[in-house]
């Protein structure tokens, strides 16, 4: 489609009105900035989880409920209603080790912020370069890719998760020594970075591959601009928006699959706060006690309701056809 | 193009005689005003305001105006097919005397497609791609013909395909399988099926080539006047409305400019936009190379020294015997299909200096030849000299000198700008790469360059879209200065542009060219702005060259039965 | 077409060979010791040596891969712990030690329940999803639009895991108003199967269908803005006719897709869907493969997997050439 | 603590043996097995099972509840009857449990008139034979070793096996059948558990034209109650009335219900729902080998018509402990003080509390013979930090830190980080090692283990302590076998000596005389005698936990209606 002005055609018309920005944009829209209130509160209860904790007096290690008696059962479960529910105790105790609820949640958005943000970065990383070097290169490159994504796309990806995590723990942990706690978050991020690149690099490709048929890139090859140039400052630059939402995305999609593997037994480990462990246990003894898996699954649903509408907003903000081009 | 069509005043005479006080209009428009809301929640769009006209039957009303004027909003109200949500629709619309505006949808169901029909721009996108074309013509008859049984209703459709010049052996294609021309009298057919009262066409030949555009023009004439149905042509082509019309209605900014025969708006237009509007025009008449019209300025004070280009001693460009094939698409392994051949055999010659005009319908190889030469494109065969050297496998050095040497200015404003660079970047990478100069010369240069296409130097560190299409173009066009080449390919550098800003355009292009000495290669498929431009003209059909000469004996006197034809497309 | 066709099924065994490749070298090269696990804790050294010379792991891991080609095309026979050999017939995919029988045997016992599974929880999630998909786009901007919407994100937002618990509990346990998800044979009792699938369709429908919801969605509200279905209004077709007809024609091609992917995905086993509901599917078959260190087992259900993977995305991509003359006809 | 659940897992509590007399007598070795009270015939028993058993070949089978299922279809030369929760060794096949002479290294087995195949051809002391003889063969090491190792007299299975390498090889010398009837040992040591061995389900006859090899671990030929008539592996198993088998023959079994059906596959917790509900067949089923899962312990203590369908029991002769390798931690002050750390009440609070076991004091179970309960060091069930600590002053040289290998499942890490806790109040650094759980056992038992701390459950192989101290803490055995890797060659000695001892009272007698001197070096840590928690439906009679084989029996049950 041809791109037409609405400015009658002087030579130094009247400027439309300055791009008022994604950020502002997404202020502006009332669910976007809820949410974005959201991630930021959830991103600084993270940061600030030892503030808190200290603030609130309780840590997420100690194990409470067995220490001091009348708290917990002989069984383990919270002897007072609603999973142990109390000034001191304000989301209740953990049943069996009797931890405190409330800082181990604290705790547990570090742990999935940490996992998830850094598997966001890699996979982006990774997409874009692959992404943008396979689309503009073209050619041989670009089929060998096409197969190999096919092929990764193929492979069943949680059954791979849950069989690779153990072979890659065992393979970079002397099985003597004691595995250190970044190593289990090293494993996880490896794992997820292994498969979550693959959507965005794909459609990278498909992106560039149209943009390189772009009259600017071409002008900018006409003028001899290196593939560097073309690929950094003429390609790179269009797809941002692109990674961005991505990105966005991702964050909630690997906190959700993080909490899936936890749940399935190859996650993180003890003592590390985790919410899908603690959804684990929840379930176990959910009809005992079950406050103890309603904290952690409604955590993780705002959270990563929170993410997805800021992801959304996100993606209202920058689409071209929102606005921005005419 | 062309303006004065013999004989439209005639016809209009006699329309008005026959028909229009006979009986009450057709179509009668009264203070409409048309405005959509912004989804963000800003200020609501208006898009027409207070626009008022009558359609007698058998009468055909051009709607002229530029690009979002509100042309195509006007057609869509009259049909109620707006988004009652997002649009407000006021003021009055009487289609045969029945009230469109604020009509329930259900009584307007019969209106669509049986009064009034409508014929769209691109009849690719308005078909739908997934049924025959004769279904989706039966279905037109069935939905206004209750009752009507499926054979009875193929029956007409392959009719009325026959009626178009669309064989009935062909019902059943899709779309797609047919040539754009074909589409359009798919729709202009469709559109007849239940003889309307009334023929909507927005921009119905817009994206047709010349040729193509005529036939479909003249079909619909003959088609309106043998049903006797009104028409109003939506289009911001003059030279369309000239040949069409029997009045014509010029319209900016949502808001009427001004009102009249087509005939007497042409000769003698009341208001200064119109007077620019037709000014901006270029006719088949116009003296070459002359400062053309635009709205700003209706009477251009500047002149351009007559050109003349003698026989160099040395080409600047030779190009002998080329030809570029596409590979065709893979099927199996080992199986593909017949490649393309986009140029074949094609010989060019361009002096120093030289303004070369390539022209040739869609899919010619205008542009395949046009990126060759910039070396985008690698050649199957042939020779392609650059002042003497063979740039088809160039060493480093000769990309080098040719990247530097040879420039481009594209169709599209928007597109050949990175709409993520500001223009300051977008003029700073020929500078880094083809100047020494440092930072700060390279941004004091950028100005320069902006102020000598008529920009400002303020501008720089703006981003394309907050620039109008004229603007863009002329960033286009500096960015192709930056390195002062001696050859700027121009691919269709005016097409996109709105009638006047296409004459800024071509004001500034000669005004460059006379200053700094430049050849040009200027493809177009618009033979009335390469006669204004060009010094000399090559035409190529299906990817041959079939005429190359001087200008003025290719439009006195072309030799191909091919040029005969385009040339007559024009007329 | 034909050609289409036959590019794509070359494509596809491409793919899977690769898939076996790789999941062959993958499990194969990890640390457990399949001849150990499958001899039991109290063998020797000597005894395990025996063990992996039975089983063919002393071969070189080309040799191994090899035989295991050769055995899914035409079956072969294995050694058995014991030195006594069993046939196992074509398609061969291996043999379990861990379960004393042929790793196809074993995936076919656990096919049905998956299939039941997917097959149920397809229908819901696109009566669901394509349903509120499509009333959003009609209301698109209205109160019904936006409350869809966040009932869809929340949907999405919902993990299986949670929300299994949750409903299981509210549904089966605390009231009884479900049955308990179980597995029975459909020709054994239908409204048993169905009874005791219910919760499990509906969950993994629900939770799968947001993305659905919002692809048609999307999808509809662009084609709703193509010319050719303001043509079709144009003609005097009512507006529900009109996206019946033409919208819904024209965004089908991504959800066909989406629905041959999504199929894809689920057939190769809902893990956590069949651990939550115990139901004894190929996912649940494969993840305790992945516990037992069954190494044939696991890349059976690996291949099996990637087997309706490559298949429902190829028969996606053909129905949407079907769909679409502009494929088909080229 | 209290004890919740049914009356069942009071039993656990009991601190004598469950076992009344230790052998029967000829009489009480007659059939017919003893009424259940208020039993009756007919209907299917569902029997769910969320694995497989791994094996039915009974020569593989070595596992407590495949053990007790197969009394269903198989017999031995002797069995246990039990009677009010009161096991007696008493003849099966044989009309007694055995002969001895020769101060032991003779045994002498009878067959009893009429006892059949479920063809109705009569067992031979052949069959008894062969099925003996294939405990050597290949593929037959993932039974018990004692048949090939006392027959030879070899110390070591491998070394047993190249003396008879199985039925291919030919004849077993060391087995006389002089008849159809009689089955005479020859052990060129004495032997005084003789009699518990012929109870194993690798001491069934095995009728060598039946003998299918590997397709007989799938569908072994009966010779009990029951038979298999369909077997579709990991999904079900349906057994009948096997109209051979004379109730007259056998003194244990009974025949009540018309079928047992068997369903495999389905997860632990769902079929525990199904049982407690009482719908789809759940109120006719029981399981096999599943545990009341832990979702459910508060419905089974709150609701009194659940908690009615929980059977307890304890778990066999299984003793759990906490392992120390010996050789890493070799100072005696500093077990002790671990012993005084050890936060057992804790641990056992993370796993369900008291209903998963009692507290233990002893290395052997209180299943065994004679067993007498005692404590040498008694210490506060929540450990008792101070103590540990000035007992850890006594040490030559504190530990650094301990390293704890556990089960990476979330049972096993929530125990570490009690135990991390626990032991760090005591000043006794200890770092946790998660290990997969299927590798578990092989990397904690592999020479050179780098872990100085790890649990363990474990049972002696039948109820006398004959398999307990003479194995597991024979400082002459490996790794595997001696997981404490405990070195006292003054137990070695007695080891050697009371292993000379024929008669099985009087061998154990001097055996718990023994774990007591081990104990003072403090090698292990018990920490519980497990219980069982299992279901049984609303209309299932007469289940009980097995004393000696830890697992519903199936063998006793009926459908009330
Ligand atoms: N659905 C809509 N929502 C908001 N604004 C609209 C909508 N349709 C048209 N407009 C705006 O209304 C104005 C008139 O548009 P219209 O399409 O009628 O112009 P036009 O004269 O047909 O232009 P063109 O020659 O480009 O087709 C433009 O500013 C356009 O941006
Ligand atoms: N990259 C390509 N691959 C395959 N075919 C191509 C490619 N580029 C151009 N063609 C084909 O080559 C022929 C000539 O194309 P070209 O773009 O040169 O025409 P043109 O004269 O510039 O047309 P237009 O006026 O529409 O711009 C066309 O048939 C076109 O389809
Ligand atoms: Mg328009
Ligand atoms: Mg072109």
């Amino acid at each position: 489609m041809a791109v037409v002005d609405t400015v009658p055609g002087t030579a130094a018309g009247p400027v439309p009105a300055a791009d008022p920005g994604p950020l502002r944009r997404i202020l502006r829209d009332r669910v976007g900035a809820s949410a974005l209130a959201v991630v930021v509160l959830f991103l600084l209860l993270a940061l600030g989880a030892p503030l808190v904790a200290a603030l609130y007096g309780k840590n997420p290690v100690d194990h409470y409920g067995q220490n001091a008696p009348g708290l917990l059962s002989d069984s383990g479960l919270p002897m007072l209603p609603n999973g142990g529910i109390s000034g001191d105790f304000w989301f209740g105790l953990e049943p069996g080790l009797g931890r405190d609820v409330f800082t181990q949640l604290l705790y547990g958005i570090r742990t999935s912020l940490l996992i998830a943000f850094a598997a966001a970065v890699v996979t982006t990383t990774l997409g874009v370069l692959v992404g943008v070097a396979v689309g503009y290169l073209g050619g041989i490159t670009d089929r060998l890719f096409g197969f190999l994504a096919n092929v990764l796309l193929a492979f069943p990806t949680l059954l791979l998760l849950l069989a690779l995590s153990p072979v890659i723990q065992s393979r970079l942990v002397d099985p003597g020594t004691a595995e250190p706690e970044w190593m289990q978050f090293l494993v996880l991020i490896l794992v997820f970075s292994a498969f979550g690149w693959i959507p965005l690099a794909l459609s990278l490709r498909a992106t560039v591959r149209s943009l390189r048929e772009r009259d600017f890139v071409q002008s900018a090859r006409a003028q001899g601009a290196s593939r560097f140039h073309v690929v950094v400052h003429e390609l790179l630059p269009n797809v941002r928006s692109q990674l961005l939402v991505h990105a966005t995305m991702a964050v909630p999609t690997f906190v959700a699959s993080e909490a899936a593997l936890s749940f399935l037994g190859v996650g993180v480990t003890e003592p590390v706060p985790d919410w899908g462990r603690m959804i684990a246990r929840g379930s176990e003894v959910f009809q005992a006690d079950p406050t103890y898996m309603v904290f952690p699954g409604v955590a993780l649903l705002l959270f990563v309701i929170a993410f997805n509408l800021l992801g959304d907003a996100v993606r209202d903000a920058l689409d071209p056809r929102a606005g921005t081009a005419r | 193009m062309n303006s004065t069509v013999p004989g439209a005043g005639v016809r209009t005479a006699e329309v008005e005689s026959t028909a229009a006080e006979t009986v009450g209009p057709v179509l009668s428009v009264r203070d409409l005003t048309v405005s959509f809301a912004d989804p963000r929640g800003g200020a609501p769009v208006t898009a027409v305001q207070g626009l008022s006209f009558d359609l007698s039957p058998g009468e055909v009303l051009g709607l002229v105006g530029e690009s979002g004027s509100g042309k195509s909003t006007v057609g869509l109200a009259v049909l109620g097919l707006h988004d009652p949500r997002t649009t407000t629709v006021t003021g009055s619309i009487r289609l045969d005397g029945q009230e469109v505006v604020g009509t329930e949808e259900s009584a307007l169901r019969g209106v669509r497609g049986g009064k009034a029909a409508l014929v769209f721009q691109d009849a690719l996108t308005s078909l739908s791609p997934f049924h025959g074309v004769g279904a989706q013509l039966a279905e037109m008859y069935r939905l206004h013909h209750p009752g009507t049984g499926r054979a009875e209703a193929g029956r007409r459709a392959a009719e009325m395909l026959d009626r178009v010049g669309i064989p009935t052996a062909r019902t059943r294609d899709y779309p797609h399988q047919f040539s754009g021309g074909m589409r359009q009298r798919v729709m202009i057919a469709m559109a007849l099926m239940n003889d309307p009262r009334l023929l909507i066409a927005d921009e119905p030949t817009t994206a047709l080539d010349a040729r193509v555009q005529r036939q479909v023009l003249d079909l619909l004439g003959e088609l309106q006047r043998e049903h006797g149905t009104a028409v109003l042509l939506v289009s911001h082509d003059l030279g369309v409305v000239a040949g069409t019309t029997d009045r014509t209605l010029v319209l900016r900014g949502g808001v009427e400019v001004e009102s009249a025969p087509t005939a007497e708006l042409l000769a003698a237009p009341r208001e200064p936009y119109t007077r620019a509007l037709v000014g901006a025009a270029l006719r088949l008449d116009s003296v070459p190379g002359t400062a053309l019209p635009t709205v700003d300025e209706p009477a251009p004070s500047r002149t351009f020294r007559p050109r003349t280009v003698e026989r160099p001693e040395r080409w600047l460009v030779e190009v002998d015997d080329l030809s570029v094939r596409f590979p065709g698409r893979r099927r199996f392994p080992g199986l593909r299909a017949e490649p393309v051949r986009a140029v074949e055999g094609v010989g060019l010659r361009i002096a120093p200096g030289e303004t070369l005009g390539l022209v040739g319908e869609s899919g010619s190889g205008k542009s395949t030849t046009s990126r060759v030469l910039a070396g985008l494109q690698r050649p199957t065969g042939g020779r392609v000299l650059y002042d003497g050297q063979d740039v088809t496998r160039p060493d480093r050095e000769l990309r080098k000198r040719l990247s530097r040497e040879i420039q481009l200015v594209f169709q599209d404003p928007y597109a050949s700008l990175n709409p993520r660079r500001t223009v300051a970047q977008t003029l700073d990478t020929p500078l880094r790469l083809h100047t020494p100069l440092d930072r700060a010369e390279r941004r004091e240069r950028s100005a320069e360059l902006l102020e000598q296409v008529g920009l400002e130097a303020r501008h720089l560190d703006r981003y394309p879209h907050e620039f109008s299409g004229g603007q863009r173009q002329r960033i286009g066009i500096a960015r192709a200065l930056a390195p002062q080449p001696r050859l700027i390919i121009a691919d269709e550098p005016v097409s996109a542009l709105d009638v006047s800003v296409q004459a800024q355009v071509l004001n500034l292009l000669m005004e460059l060219r006379e200053r700094l000495g430049v050849a040009f290669l200027f493809v177009s498929h618009d033979l009335a702005v390469v006669r204004h431009f060009c010094d000399r003209v090559a035409v190529m059909h299906r990817g041959r060259l079939v005429e190359s000469t001087d200008r003025d004996q290719l439009f006195a006197a072309p030799h191909t039965e091919y040029t005969r034809e385009l040339l007559a497309a024009v007329h | 077409m034909l050609s289409f066709v036959l590019r794509r099924t070359a494509q596809a065994l491409a793919v899977l060979v690769a898939v076996s490749a790789a999941a062959f070298a993958l499990f194969y090269a990890a640390p457990a010791d399949p001849a150990r696990a499958a001899c039991g804790p109290r063998c020797d050294s000597g005894q395990v040596a025996a063990v992996r010379q039975s089983m063919g792991l002393d071969q070189p891991l080309l040799t191994q891969y090899t035989d295991y080609l050769a055995g899914v095309v035409a079956g072969r026979d294995i050694g058995d712990v014991d030195g006594s050999t069993i046939h196992c017939d074509a398609p061969c995919l291996g043999y379990s030690y861990r379960l004393h029988q042929p790793v196809s045997e074993a995936l076919a016992d656990h096919l049905p329940v998956t299939l039941s599974l997917t097959a149920g929880a397809l229908a819901v999630l696109l009566v669901f999803g394509l349903g509120t998909g499509f009333v959003s786009a009609l209301r698109h901007g209205r109160r019904t639009d936006r409350l869809l919407s966040g009932f869809t994100l929340v949907g999405a937002s919902l993990q299986i895991y949670f929300l299994g618990y949750v409903a299981q509990w509210l549904l089966v346990y605390s009231t009884g108003l479900l049955p308990l998800p179980s597995y029975t044979p459909p020709a054994d009792d239908l409204a048993a199967w169905a009874g005791g699938m219910l919760l499990p369709w509906f969950v993994l429908g629900f939770v799968n269908s947001a993305v659905f919801a919002r692809l048609s969605r999307s999808q509809l509200l662009e084609t709703m803005n193509e010319e050719y279905v303001r043509t079709a209004r144009g003609k005097g077709l009512g507006r529900l006719r009109a996206h019946l007809k033409y919208t819904s024609r024209g965004a089908a091609g991504p959800l066909v897709q989406l629905i041959g992917l999504e199929a894809g995905v689920l057939l190769g086993g809902a893990v956590i869907t069949e651990t939550v509901f115990g139901l004894n599917g190929v996912g649940r078959f494969a993840a305790e493969a992945v516990a037992g260190q069954d190494l044939p087992a696991v890349v059976g259900a690996v291949l099996l997997a990637a087997c309706f993977m490559v298949l429902f995305v190829a028969l996606a991509d053909l129905a949407v050439a079907w769909l679409d003359p502009r494929v088909r006809l080229n | 603590g209290s004890t919740t659940g049914s009356g069942g897992a009071g039993a656990s509590a009991k601190e004598t043996s469950p076992l009344t007399a230790v052998l029967g007598s000829e009489q009480e070795s007659a059939g017919p097995a003893p009424a259940v009270p208020g039993a009756r015939a007919g209907g299917t028993v569902n029997v769910y099972n969320s694995v497989e058993f791994r094996h039915l070949d009974p020569q593989k089978v070595y596992a407590g509840a495949t053990y007790n299922a197969s009394l269903l279809w198989g017999r031995q030369l002797t069995q246990y009857q039990v009677v009010d929760g009161k096991a007696k060794l008493v003849g099966d096949l044989a009309t007694d449990t055995g002969t001895p002479a020769d101060g032991g290294r003779t045994w002498t087995y009878k067959l009893k008139q009429g006892v059949a195949w479920e063809d109705g051809q009569p067992i031979t002391a052949q069959d008894v034979k062969y099925g003996i003889e294939r405990t050597f063969g290949k593929g037959y090491e993932v039974g018990p070793p004692y048949w090939p190792q006392w027959l030879t007299g070899e110390a070591g299975y491998e070394a047993a096996r190249t003396k008879y390498a199985g039925p291919q090889a030919g004849d077993l010398d060391a087995i006389e059948t002089p008849d159809e009837r009689t089955i005479v040992f020859h052990f060129p040591q004495p032997q005084a558990d003789v009699p518990y061995m012929a109870a194993q389900s690798s001491s069934s006859p095995v009728r060598r034209d039946k003998d299918t090899g590997t397709d007989y671990d799938r569908l072994p030929f009966a010779t009990g109650p029951y038979k298999i008539v369909e077997h579709v592996q990991n999904t079900r198993m349906v057994l009948e009335r096997n109209p051979a088998w004379k109730p007259e023959t056998d003194p244990i079994r009974s025949q009540y219900p018309e079928k047992f059906v068997f369903t495999y596959g389905k997860e632990a917790l769902n079929l525990n729902q199904e049982i407690l509900s009482g719908r789809d067949g759940g109120a006719n089923a029981t399981t096999a080998a599943d545990t009341l899962s832990a979702e459910l312990y508060q419905t089974t203590d709150t609701d009194p018509k659940a908690k009615e369908l929980v059977v307890s029991g304890r778990q066999g002769a299984f003793v759990t402990q906490l392992m120390i390798n010996n050789q890493r931690v070799s100072d005696v002050e500093v077990r002790k003080a671990l012993h005084l750390a050890y936060p057992r009440q804790q641990a056992r609070q993370v796993q369900g509390g008291a209903r998963t076991g009692e507290l233990a004091t002893t290395l052997s179970s209180p299943a065994l013979i004679d067993w007498q309960k005692y404590d040498l060091y008694p210490v506060k069930p929540e450990g008792d930090p101070e103590a540990a600590k000035a007992q850890l002053a006594k040490a030559k040289q504190a530990p650094g830190s301990l390293t704890y290998a556990y089960r990476n499942t979330p049972t096993g890490q929530r125990v570490a980080q009690v135990l991390v806790e626990g032991f760090g109040k005591a000043g006794i650094t200890v770092v946790p090692k998660p290990i997969d759980p299927k590798a578990f056992l092989d990397e904690v038992h592999r020479d050179g283990a780098p872990y100085d701390l790890f649990e363990e459950t474990s049972s002696v192989d039948w109820p006398t302590p004959s398999t307990l101290i003479p194995f597991s803490f024979d400082g002459r055995a490996g790794s595997d076998i001696n997981s404490a890797l405990y070195r006292n060659p003054e137990v070695d000695k007695e080891i050697d000596r009371i292993n000379q001892i024929g008669e099985p009272r009087a061998k154990a007698k001097e055996l718990y005389a023994l774990e007591q001197t081990v104990m003072k070096d403090m090698p292990v840590l018990p920490f519980a005698y497990p219980t069982v928690n299992q279901l049984r439906g609303s209309n299932v009679g007469g289940a009980f936990i097995h004393p000696i084989y830890g697992t519903v029996s199936l063998a006793w049950l009926y459908l009330k209606s």
